[in-house]
């Protein structure tokens, strides 16, 4: 099984609020995709659809080789869902929240259940509604992690929640998957804890796709060049993506898909590359966003 | 040893997290035969893909500092002395080409910039 | 599994289920009091069956209000965390819908046993003149189905989602004004009582409902 | 003014100064005298007025006959003649050779448009509308089928008119009941199978003075002084013994509740149950057992009954009871199918919750 989820032309509409015209995104397995995008960008309805919670208008997603939601119940035994808004129920306390579950999932690991529990220092007598805003979501990680999933999906499974907090769950994600090789599909706004853990990035804006590369081609392949002496019109062998003016003498172009050796293009046309700027996963997703809504959408060189 | 990894500087984290064990190796942080964490724990630790670890830990191994013993783990190679200081002196040339580079973008010339450098010195070698 | 959605529902609907269990056993007794061998003059029939069919009305209001608040408590945590929890468990949606039924007919089991144990001692200590008689078990049979009924339509319509909720609603809303506008312009259209001779009588789902509640007939 | 209204214009005038009976009683009595003349008078002009309007009601109707049963009703749809036949067949059955006294008893029908007309003044000609189905029809011609005058004693006992019995199943339950419930000493002995019991209950012997006793214990003595006809007890020179009955001593009740005018004194058992009586008689006695009823001897109607039904009065007693008795209602009115159609009910309605948000996350 060459991706964990595999979703092709992908369209769903809820109403005339909001829409996901076509969707094309594939994570390889056992990597740690990171999914990012603005605020209303159809992070969550995505992986709503992913989680076969919401039935596609049309287009074909398999998770874990299964088609989905026709195998719906199959395939979420073996995946593991921290959802944005915890949704357990209130009255029940953490022991019984994790008895509920574990009876759900055959695979669920009881002695490693103990461990989180103590690892994440959560009082099991407490009432699931009591529990502060990251005891809640380390016992929702907890829940996903306990059940061996071979798919974890993490819809902002940090955000908002305190340093300490975050740093235990990640460090029980990536210990998890580092010893089973689950795939994570980890959507959040915290970009730099995505760029310390994720292998594939992918960017989703207005129910888009705006790009879904490898980590080091997504940060390495966007740059910020510092010339001078341009011609106005250039046919560049990367893709431009916006052309600055700063000053008299220099302009500041963006550019993708930038390799070293293109230095050459700018002597044959008469122009000098005085600087060779590298943005960070923060502000390439910030310039890729702000370009990509002015450009009109083109279909991407993918892979 | 691994404190200031910064997942947002442009050279990717194994590039970093490789020099750090290297320079470690060389200054004699790590002992030749010493254990080094599993990837499963290090990665756990810098909360880093775990894929980063291990392509780490081979580059080092390419370069003959570490050794991988399937199953065993990690250890920490017995370097020759002169290995390790043909290693420090790689590592100062790369600070210094930093440092020129940075003093010409500020627009220092070489002989202010050497002038300097000998004036910090001797305030140490005092 | 069930074993866990049981005890779930156990816990949120536990004081519902307790008090109704109380009132279940307590309520035949109620019904025969006054009517006790020990006591004087024991009542004629006349009497006793007054009494009986006085006290028998609260038979399937407690059956309706045990319906109700069970099959609420059923759904509550589930439209607080707006089903997402329920539709992220590994198995299909009928299966669960079908646990969380069982587990709230198992736990209605409970006032209706406490019911038949009620209504047995009620009639056995109760001194009965000729030509009466006790009819414990055919009364526990019909507040066991009157609980069912009850539960399963409050449990089909607190399942849905509100938006279902308030279809139900407008449509007897829409009827109720229909009825309202018709007869202030005087147009002689009856839509009520259609619809309530529908639901009440045979075999209509709230049938079971109406009639006399005896524990202690001809 | 129609004769009904002047008799109560007449009892008003005559109760109304009885209540000043201490002062002037000889204004009272000359007032009296006037009034009675006056009276005579006006009774004169109603006799004229009504013989006038039943020779109007004749004029103009068609009569239908069958069997004894004369029908005159004005030209309608109703469907007359065949629910006639039916019913005069009903009649017939029931009440044998004995039925041809209706003959004398013509029935005049005013047929009305349910429509338009709403009935005006009643008059002597009973008004139906004329969408009544044949069915109905029948119903309220055996309705109108009394032979109460036929034998005026009969329906004294009976206490109600004389008609066909119709649904008699029906109303043997409800006699049933009677027998559980009624507070009488005898009717619960009856209903224990004491036959005498029985007699006392359904009035059938001559009414001897100890008949009450007979009927009602001490205690249901009490409550019929103290609370049936406490209205008419509680008052006047009775005030005392009545307080002495309420404070529980029987024999003040007893002198009460004989003190009670006669035949105001509730029975036992109710018109259902004596008719019932009656239709185990037919039963019994055949179509000519009324034939034979009417020509008994007045005397208690035990006797004549028995005569008329060609039984003892014990075994007919005896059958009566037996008919009731296995006439008992079912108890929980729950037919087994319902359970059915309960637990259908259910499953349908869980079933309903089931499309309830399976792919809308709301």
């Amino acid at each position: 099984m060459t991706h964990a989820i595999d979703i092709r032309g992908l369209h769903y509409r809820a109403g005339r609020s909001f829409e996901i015209p076509s969707l094309d995104l594939r994570v390889p397995t056992g990597a740690i995709y990171g999914f990012l995008g603005p605020n209303g960008s159809g992070k969550t309805t995505t992986i709503r659809l992913v989680l076969g919670l919401l039935r596609p208008r049309a287009g074909d997603i398999r998770v874990l080789d299964r088609p989905m939601p026709r195998q719906a119940a199959d395939v979420l035994a073996r995946v593991g869902y921290v959802p944005e808004q915890p949704h357990l129920d209130p009255t029940l306390t953490v022991r019984e929240a994790m008895r509920f579950q574990a009876a759900f999932y055959p695979t669920w690991d009881h002695a490693w259940a103990e461990e989180l529990l103590v690892a994440f220092e959560l009082d099991e007598r407490r009432l699931f509604g009591k529990l502060s805003k990251g005891q809640k979501g380390k016992l929702m990680m907890l829940l996903a992690l306990a059940q061996r999933p071979e798919l974890l999906v993490l819809d902002e499974p940090t955000d908002g929640l305190d340093p300490v907090v975050r740093r235990d769950m990640l460090a029980a994600l990536i210990d998890y998957v580092s010893e089973g090789g689950a795939t994570v599909f980890i959507s959040s706004h915290l970009v730099h804890e995505l760029e310390r853990m994720c292998d594939w990035i992918g960017v989703m804006d207005q129910g888009r796709l705006v790009t879904e590369l490898p980590m080091e081609r997504f940060k390495n392949g966007i740059k910020r060049l510092v010339v001078s002496g341009a011609p106005p019109a250039v046919a560049a062998p990367f893709s431009l993506l916006s052309r600055e003016r700063n000053g008299a003498a220099t302009e500041t172009w963006l550019v993708r898909g930038w390799e070293p050796e293109m230095h050459a293009f700018f002597d044959s046309v008469g122009a000098s590359l005085q600087r060779v700027i590298d943005l960070d996963l923060e502000d390439g997703f910030v310039e890729l966003l702000r370009t990509f809504r002015t450009l009109p959408p083109r279909p991407e060189e993918v892979r | 040893m691994f404190d200031h990894i910064d997942p947002r500087s442009p050279t990717p984290l194994y590039a970093q997290l490789a020099s750090r064990l290297r320079l470690a190796v060389a200054a004699g942080e790590l002992r030749p035969g010493e254990a080094l964490p599993s990837v499963r724990r290090l990665a756990a630790q810098l909360r880093v893909n775990p894929a980063t670890v291990v392509q780490a830990y081979r580059d080092l191994e390419h370069e003959g500092f570490l050794e991988m013993r399937q199953g065993a783990g990690t250890f920490v190679r017995d370097v020759p002395t002169g290995r390790r200081t043909s290693e420090r002196i790689r590592q100062a040339t790369v600070l210094v080409r930093q440092l020129i580079a940075d003093a010409g973008r500020l627009g220092v010339s070489l002989d202010e910039l050497h002038s300097a450098i000998l004036e910090e010195m001797g305030a140490k070698a005092s | 599994m069930f074993r866990v959605v049981l005890y779930a529902q156990w816990k949120w609907s536990r004081l519902v289920v307790t008090l109704g269990t109380i009132a279940a056993f307590i309520l035949p007794a109620l019904s025969v009091q006054g009517a006790s061998r020990d006591v004087g003059s024991p009542l004629k029939a006349g009497e006793l069956l007054s009494l009986v069919q006085s006290w028998g009305v609260l038979y399937p209001v407690l059956a309706a209000a045990l319906g109700l608040l069970v099959a609420i408590a059923t759904w509550a945590p589930d439209h607080r965390g707006r089903h997402v929890h329920a539709l992220s468990l590994p198995l299909p949606r009928w299966r669960y819908v079908l646990l969380r039924f069982g587990a709230g007919v198992v736990l209605l089991a409970a006032p209706a046993v406490a019911l038949l144990a009620g209504a047995v001692l009620a009639t056995h200590l109760a001194a009965i003149p000729p030509g009466l008689e006790g009819y414990p078990v055919a009364l526990t049979i019909r507040f066991a189905l009157a609980v069912l009924v009850a539960y399963a339509v409050f449990f089909a319509i607190s399942a849905g989602t509100t938006r279902t909720a308030g279809a139900i609603l407008t449509v007897i809303g829409g009827l109720i004004l229909v009825q309202v506008l018709a007869s202030a312009a005087d147009v002689h259209l009856d839509l009520l009582t259609p619809v309530q001779s529908i639901l009440l009588n045979w075999p209509g789902p709230l049938a079971i409902f109406t009639g006399r509640w005896m524990l202690i007939d001809v | 003014m129609s004769r009904r209204a002047l008799n109560l214009f007449f009892m008003a005038a005559l109760v109304l100064p009885r209540a000043l009976v201490g002062q002037h009683a000889d204004l009272v009595r000359t007032r009296a005298d006037s009034l009675l003349r006056e009276w005579q008078q006006a009774s004169v002009l109603a006799a004229v007025q009504d013989s006038l309007r039943h020779a109007a009601d004749i004029a103009g109707r068609d009569t239908v006959r069958a069997g004894a049963l004369t029908i005159l009703v004005n030209p309608s749809p109703l469907p007359i003649a065949p629910a006639a036949a039916k019913a005069w067949s009903e009649i017939e059955q029931f009440f044998g050779p004995a039925a041809q006294w209706l003959a004398r008893q013509p029935l005049v029908i005013q047929a009305l448009d349910p429509d338009t007309t709403v009935p005006a003044n009643p008059g002597d000609a009973l008004q139906i509308y004329w969408d009544l189905n044949q069915r109905e029809l029948t119903r309220v011609l055996l309705g109108f089928a009394d032979l109460s005058g036929a034998d005026p004693a009969v329906r004294d006992w009976l206490g109600g008119p004389v008609l066909p019995g119709l649904d008699s199943d029906q109303r043997r339950a409800q006699v049933y009941v009677a027998l559980v419930t009624a507070p009488s000493q005898a009717v619960r002995r009856c209903f224990a199978d004491d036959r005498a019991a029985c007699r006392d209950a359904l009035s059938l012997g001559p009414t001897t003075s100890d008949l009450l006793t007979r009927w009602y214990g001490p205690d249901e003595r009490r409550d019929l002084a103290t609370l049936r006809y406490a209205g008419f007890l509680d008052k006047g020179v009775r005030a005392r013994e009545f307080r002495s009955c309420a404070a529980g001593s029987d024999s003040a009740c007893l002198d009460l509740l004989e003190s009670l005018p006669p035949g105001s004194l509730e029975r036992p058992l109710d018109y259902a149950a004596r008719f019932s009586l009656l239709e185990t008689a037919v039963a019994l006695g055949g179509t000519r057992t009324f034939e034979r009823l009417f020509a008994t001897a007045p005397g208690p109607m035990g006797a004549r009954l028995a005569a008329a039904a060609q039984v003892s009065e014990d075994s007919l007693l005896a059958r009566w009871r037996s008919d009731v008795v296995t006439a008992r209602p079912k108890p929980v009115p729950i037919p087994p199918w319902a359970i059915w159609v309960a637990l259908g009910w259910t499953v349908a309605f869980m079933t309903c919750g089931l499309g309830s948000s399976r792919w809308r996350v709301s």
